[in-house]
């Protein structure tokens, strides 16, 4: 439905245009858009194209630089044998989902929970506390780190799955996305939703939340990114190997002296970032003309 | 009355219990996990410590504020801050909003390019700057080869101060423009197509339209996008890390690696909080002056 | 279905009086009307009614009760919106039946319910689209549905149609006229558009500056209105105003105009002190172009087909007149208007108030 | 807490202390440490002269708890199969003291420093947590760790190499234990010398039998021309440093400080310039200007800015460059031998002692685990720690790892030290290297001079650069006096 609404909106919009100027204008446009993907893919795409290759290859055609630095001369599986028979890459895995998993759906309910109240409620001091709140996104974690561990460690919560999410699941950002969000949702409908006799949580839940669907797609992406690629935090609380993440994993790839595993590390990074290309083309259909357009004249 | 008079509302007194409780969840993570620790470290910038096990051993006022300012490092640091930020923000910004308007419209390879630059998002920041400092090194580096193969001089990427700020921003705005480009994507999508029709038949041209309508309606999320990215500058950290260290000369150290470095490098965990402390009050101030600001040209 | 009262409500925002007590009653059954300039405060009551905005001082009853501390939910009413507030995730169906499965009805009587009002509405066909498939006037509906589906005590209309085009609009003033009349629920319906006013209202409330300015049924605001104000605002073209002095004749009053022309008014208006200054009102249907009566100058002629509207000017003061049949005259032309005495308002010059 | 006025009192009352608290039931003699019986009955002495359930290495300290306890742990991660090594070793130790549960952390190495720091400012850290004896001043002057001679065989710690021993004692006391090594020295490609027809390094096994620095100035100049003359812009005379974060300044404590401090001379007058150089810093440890700014040290660095400036090595990170076949010459150490010799050599390779200036010079860094001071389990954790340093498990380790055992008898026992010249160098430059320079604030000043030493490599004038730097290490001093 939502890309019925999308081709009639286009061919709107490109209806007034000459055929030809919208061919050179797609031809320009698609040209643009391959030279966008090149640049942002290429990292990507290289680690994952070294990932196919074995160590020792990764070394030797690493220089100088010829196609077969950036292509595997032998494409070889080996490393993600390493990875997942070797290594038990999949607990590390296994893990980081935990730890996502975790933060995400706490960023969720947190966010939106306040998210709506500071945008749709009153109360007092709502905008003093909104402003207070927003205080915390500018506080680097290198600076709290200790007092933060402290703070965990009193909870006895050391190296468990919570102390991996807990601290970073209410995001000031979340908050600040999910209340500009509720803002652009027209006033009236809350109206019409009291005077049709729902309650504050069932506007919320019934009108409020399914219209902010992009919004939340992008704190679901953005928290799930950001939890994935956390390191420092989960290298600092989390004791146990079998419980530490992916990320602290592929670390311990890297950092061994003299004794590089760059291909398990390349295959560790591929594996890695292919779940988070994945859930990002998920929630693409998200960002979709047409789910707010039409419902307020 | 005790109230203002709001609360009169009968259908809407329900929210004076409601509001706050709904945020109350967020409010008490933040409070445990960051203002707590905040506090803590707010404390510990007025605080002695032992250089060894890092524990505080006395109070000692503003000491720790006197001495980093009396540092040149952190003078330097400073500046290489609001630099960083007017970077970003000046990269990043136009280029998000660029991308975006660019993937919203349906094109051949608009999947692929939305793809690319979600998958630079997702890269680990640990990652990207190993990637990028692979590209930017000398001689063996791929911007190096690639200026070799067209017989250009060989630059002195990460090695010259001033292009090894604009070699970390843009390794930065690489990974980061997805965030506020998803941001300004979703907006663009909620903008009702008959505005644009509408100014079509007004006679608007496409820079009229983007200029009368795209950026006005996007106001919210260009706020958005600023605040992320000034958040963002200001917390750059492990690309200056991994690319330059901060250096050379200190010419690349902003205050979050100042800071880093006084508690993990050079042992004094009071001037990192008194130094961190600084950057906090002045990245309010700035937030502060770029909502005024903001909010006096449209005029609300 | 149910009366309403106002009784001295009064509304303050931030300080400014935007209500200054408001006081009428809304018989059971009727379809009164709210219409003002905008800011006069007329969809600010409406809200209060409906209890979306907070009462700060008076009372506000429904059938007897009085709701000022009600929520709105548990007011029995139901209200159409200026943009409809059609919930854009929900099909027509679903938007028909939320009001309902928040009451807590049963299934099979929602379905029924739902049913219904799409008869009455013709919505049949469209009940399982988005609202952002629908055109307008679709919307529209759907927006009515909504409120008709629960069978409330009252409808609040606020501005309802003011976002579709001209022909559609007229056709939705009928149709709305005429499910009053099928449903006989108690109506509040809010517009700055008098002609909707008076073609769909039983009885009318003109406000203005948060101050009822007059009430009565169309015809009696047309005929008498209360003031200058709710003469000029009721009727299209608006009616003239002339400002003038009544001075004593012996046929009775004259009317004296600023421009120095005079016109006898003979008997018609006993009781008012000669001297006062005062604004003569003339509908422009009421104004006869012929060899008497104000000489004017032709500023611009409007043939509308059925009628022609003539704009002059008599003494620097422009004046609407309606001519029935087709004329020659064109810009510049000097002609002369004379006013069917018998139909003249008289308003004081100083409060605007109907003389005598 | 620790004022640093009265350190030399702290320090001699630090084992006492630990003693007391740790031990003080068990057995008063072992208060006295200086008079510490060496219970030396094993053949070697990394094999149980106290006569222990299992195989408890140089361990002499009391019985081990019957009390169910668990020690905890960390160190740097490893690749699995040495990972496999390090479990087997806990298991049989399981399998002895059933009551005693080991839990094991694994970290990336650049961030143990972070975490041991999280760890000990919480005041909470493992029992055993993996250091580096440079740190050693630092150990001992903060009372991080546990002296090691009260639970140890002085044979045992005699049979450590000097070098790594002493640099790992502070006031006689052993504060950290180092257990494998890697001396720095030269390894050299040999198909790239016989191709351009230049000579390669001498391969001699002493320890002073190498080139001078003036020497591999002229080579790398030589191998450097005659490569870009043969059309190769890809291959350097120098790999690119693999040390640390890898390129220029990102280890001066095992790389940069080489040039530095082999144009010292420790047997120079006291407060020469020349032997300043070599010190590196005061002997009290406070004071760096004079030190790491001697006119000599800015001719060192000058020398190693040279190596940049005439492209003889590459200015950035070039990571595996050596090993990948692109430089003729590496700073490099045993690892490289024994990784070669296990996987098969890429090409044909040689080793050579490090340049030398006005002395041969090199250094040696270890890692060395230390017994954190607030274990609940002293006499426990020592043990945990002595067995797996025990003569089994470090040749198990060495099988796996291959970076050189620390232990003189552990080395005389691998035939492959004493034949092949290869590693012959490696065990004489243990037994000749030199320690860092000691300073409580060590850690300080090796964050500040590798930058230093980095925008020294990219150009900037070495003398201004380090005279900058020595203030700057003053003034982070400043805080341990």
């Amino acid at each position: 439905m939502a890309s019925d609404t999308l081709s009639i909106a286009d061919k709107i919009i490109a209806k007034p245009a000459p055929l030809t100027q919208i061919r050179r204008g797609t031809v320009f446009g698609a040209m643009g858009l391959l030279l966008v993907a090149v640049f942002f893919a290429f990292p990507i795409v290289w680690s994952a194209l070294s990932s196919l290759k074995s160590t020792d290859d990764i070394v030797k055609f690493r220089y100088p630089l010829t196609w077969w630095t950036f292509f595997p001369p032998f494409p070889t599986l080996e490393n993600y044998y390493a990875l997942f028979f070797q290594l038990n890459f999949q607990r590390a895995l296994l893990n980081t989902v935990i730890a996502s998993a975790g933060q995400v759906i706490i960023a969720v309910v947190t966010s939106t929970l306040a998210g709506y109240a500071f945008a749709r409620l009153r109360f007092p001091l709502r905008n003093a506390l909104f402003g207070l709140l927003l205080v915390t996104a500018f506080i680097p974690l290198e600076v709290i780190l200790v007092p933060l561990y402290e703070v965990v460690k009193g909870m006895g919560l050391v190296s468990t799955y919570p102390a991996l999410f807990l601290p970073f699941a209410c995001s000031p950002f979340g908050i600040y996305l999910m209340r500009q969000a509720f803002q652009s949702i027209p006033v009236e409908l809350d109206d019409a939703a009291r005077v049709d006799g729902a309650s504050t949580l069932k506007i919320f839940w019934r009108i409020a939340l399914p219209n902010v669907k992009p919004a939340l797609a992008t704190l679901v992406l953005i928290q799930f990114i950001w939890s994935w690629n956390a390191y420092l935090w989960p290298l600092v609380i989390i004791q146990d190997p079998s419980m530490q993440i992916a990320q602290v994993a592929i670390a311990g790839y890297k950092s061994v002296p003299n004794f590089p595993l760059d291909g398990p590390l390349f295959a560790g990074v591929t594996v890695v970032t292919i779940p988070l290309v994945a859930i990002a083309i998920i929630l693409q259909r998200y960002y979709v003309r047409g789910l707010m357009s039409s419902g307020i004249r | 009355m005790k109230f203002p008079s709001w609360t009169g509302n009968p259908t809407r007194r329900g929210e004076l219990v409601i509001g706050p409780l709904m945020i109350l969840p967020a409010a008490l993570g933040l409070c445990i996990f960051q203002f707590w620790p905040l506090g803590v470290a707010i404390l510990n910038s007025f605080r002695a410590f032992n250089p060894f096990n890092h524990r505080p051993n006395g109070w000692v006022g503003f000491g720790n504020y006197q001495a980093v300012l009396a540092d040149p490092s952190f003078q330097s640091s400073f500046w290489v801050s609001l630099i960083y930020m007017v970077l970003m923000i000046v990269i990043i910004i136009p280029s998000a909003l660029g991308l975006a308007i660019l993937l919203d419209k349906r094109m051949p390879g608009t999947a692929l390019a939305r793809g690319a630059i979600l998958g630079a998002l997702a890269s680990s920041e640990a990652v990207a700057a190993l990637i990028w400092n692979a590209i930017y090194q000398p001689n063996s580096g791929l911007l190096d080869v690639i200026f070799q193969t067209f017989g250009l001089p060989s630059q002195p990427f990460l090695t010259d101060g001033h292009l090894a700020v604009v070699c970390i921003v843009i390794m930065t705005a690489w990974k980061d423009i997805g965030l506020p480009m998803l941001i300004f994507l979703g907006a663009l999508q909620a903008i009702p197509p008959h505005l644009f029709e509408a100014a079509s038949m007004d006679g608007a041209n496409r820079w009229n339209k983007f200029w009368r309508i795209t950026l006005p309606l996007l106001r919210p999320s260009l706020v958005l996008g600023l605040f992320m990215t000034t958040i963002a500058a200001a917390r750059l950290f492990t690309p200056i890390q991994i690319l330059t260290a901060g250096g050379p000369n200190g010419q690349t150290s902003n205050i979050a690696y100042f800071s880093y470095a006084q508690a993990f490098l050079f042992n004094s965990p009071g001037p990192a909080a008194a130094s961190v402390v600084m950057m906090l009050l002045m990245l309010v101030a700035i937030t502060i002056i770029q909502a005024r600001a903001l909010r006096s040209r449209s005029g609300i | 279905m149910a009366s309403v009262q106002m009784r001295k409500v009064i509304k303050n925002f931030a300080g400014a009086e935007v209500l200054k007590g408001v006081d009428f009653d809304i018989v059971d059954g009727e379809f009164l009307s709210l219409v003002g300039p905008s800011g006069c405060g007329k969809s600010t009551l409406l809200r209060m009614i409906a209890g979306l905005e907070d009462i700060t001082g008076g009372e506000i009853h429904i059938a007897g009760q009085v709701v000022n501390g009600l929520a709105a939910k548990d007011r029995d009413i139901a209200m159409v919106f200026q943009n409809y507030a059609l919930y854009p995730h929900m099909t027509v169906r679903e938007n028909l039946s939320f009001a309902l499965e928040m009451r807590g009805e049963f299934k099979a009587h929602i379905e029924k319910q739902v049913a219904h009002a799409a008869g009455i509405l013709g919505l049949e066909q469209l009940l399982d689209r988005y609202p952002r498939q629908l055109s307008g006037g679709q919307q529209q509906r759907v927006a009515m549905g909504r409120a008709i589906v629960r069978n409330p005590q009252v409808f609040l209309f606020d501005e309802p149609l003011s976002n579709l085009d001209a022909k559609l609009r007229v056709q939705m003033r009928t149709e709305i006229k005429d499910l009053h009349e099928r449903l006989k629920t108690t109506t509040i319906y809010v517009t700055h558009d008098q002609i909707e006013a008076m073609t769909m209202a039983d009885r009318i409330v003109v406000m203005r500056l948060g101050v009822v300015e007059q009430i009565g049924t169309p015809l009696e605001l047309y005929d008498h209105p209360a003031n200058s104000f709710v003469g000029t605002f009721i009727g299209s073209p608006s009616m003239n105003l002339l400002r003038g002095r009544l001075v004593g004749g012996d046929k009775g009053l004259v009317f004296e105009h600023g421009g120095g022309q005079s016109m006898p008014l003979g008997a018609a208006l006993s009781g008012v002190v000669p001297g006062t200054g005062v604004d003569l009102g003339i509908r422009p249907e009421h104004l006869t172009l012929g060899d008497t009566g104000f000489a004017a100058k032709v500023v611009v002629v409007e043939p509308t087909g059925a009628e022609t509207q003539v704009v002059a000017d008599i003494d620097g003061q422009r004046v609407t007149a309606i001519v029935k049949d087709r004329v020659s005259i064109v810009r510049g032309d000097l002609i002369h208007l004379a006013p069917d005495t018998a139909r003249v308002h008289c308003f004081d010059a100083g409060t605007g108030h109907r003389l005598p | 807490m620790t004022k640093s006025s009265d350190l030399p009192g702290l320090k001699s009352s630090l084992s006492r202390r630990t003693v007391l608290r740790g031990i003080a039931a068990t057995a008063g003699v072992l208060a006295m440490p200086a008079i510490l019986p060496s219970r030396a009955f094993a053949a070697t002495p990394g094999s149980n002269p106290g006569k222990y359930k299992i195989d408890l290495g140089g361990y002499t300290g009391p019985e081990l708890t019957n009390a169910p306890i668990t020690l905890k742990i960390m160190r740097q991660e490893f690749p699995p199969e040495v990972n496999a090594v390090m479990q087997a070793q806990y298991d049989a130790f399981s399998a002895a003291y059933p009551n005693i549960t080991i839990q094991e952390e694994r970290v990336p190495y650049g961030d143990l420093p972070t975490k041991v720091q999280v760890y000990v400012t919480s005041g909470s850290a493992p029992d055993i947590m993996m250091g580096r004896n440079d740190f050693a001043s630092a150990y001992a002057a903060g009372q991080l760790t546990l002296p090691l001679q009260q639970f140890l065989s002085a044979d045992f710690i005699e049979d450590v190499y000097a070098p790594l021993r002493e640099s790992a004692t502070i006031d006689g006391n052993l504060v950290c234990l180092p257990w494998e090594t890697n001396p720095v020295y030269m390894a050299f490609n040999r198909d790239i010398y016989d191709k351009l027809k230049i000579t390669p390094p001498p391969e001699v096994g002493e320890f002073d039998g190498g080139w001078t620095v003036e020497q591999y100035m002229q080579n790398f100049d030589d191998v450097t021309k005659a490569l870009r003359a043969s059309g190769d812009t890809q291959t350097f005379a120098l790999a690119a440093s693999g040390y640390g974060n890898g390129g220029p300044g990102s280890n001066y404590t095992q790389l940069e400080s080489i040039w530095v401090r082999m144009m010292g001379d420790p047997k120079a007058a006291k407060d020469s310039s020349v032997y300043n150089t070599f010190m590196g810093v005061s002997e009290d440890g406070f004071t760096a200007s004079g030190y790491v700014n001697t006119p000599e040290a800015a001719a060192g660095l000058a020398n190693y800015q040279t190596v940049f400036k005439s492209g003889y090595t590459p200015t950035g990170v070039v990571p595996d460059q050596f090993r990948g076949g692109a430089a003729a010459v590496t700073f490099s150490g045993t690892g490289t031998v024994k990784r070669f010799l296990k996987t098969g050599q890429p090409f044909n390779f040689g080793m050579s002692p490090a340049p030398k200036g006005t002395i041969a010079y090199t250094t040696t860094v270890a890692d060395s685990p230390t017994i954190y001071s607030g274990t609940p389990y002293p006499a426990e954790t020592a043990a945990l720690l002595a067995f797996i340093c025990n003569d089994a498990n470090r040749f198990a380790f060495h099988d796996a790892w291959g970076s050189m055992p620390v232990r003189k008898t552990l080395v005389d026992a691998l035939p492959e030290y004493a034949s092949d010249q290869r590693l012959v160098l490696g065990t004489n430059v243990a037994d000749n290297a030199f320690g860092p320079p000691k300073s409580v604030g060590w850690f300080d000043y090796f964050s500040a001079i590798n930058p230093a030493v980095k925008d020294i490599a990219l150009g900037t004038d070495p003398q201004t650069r380090l005279n900058d730097v020595a203030t700057q290490i003053d003034g982070l001093l400043a805080k341990y006096k």
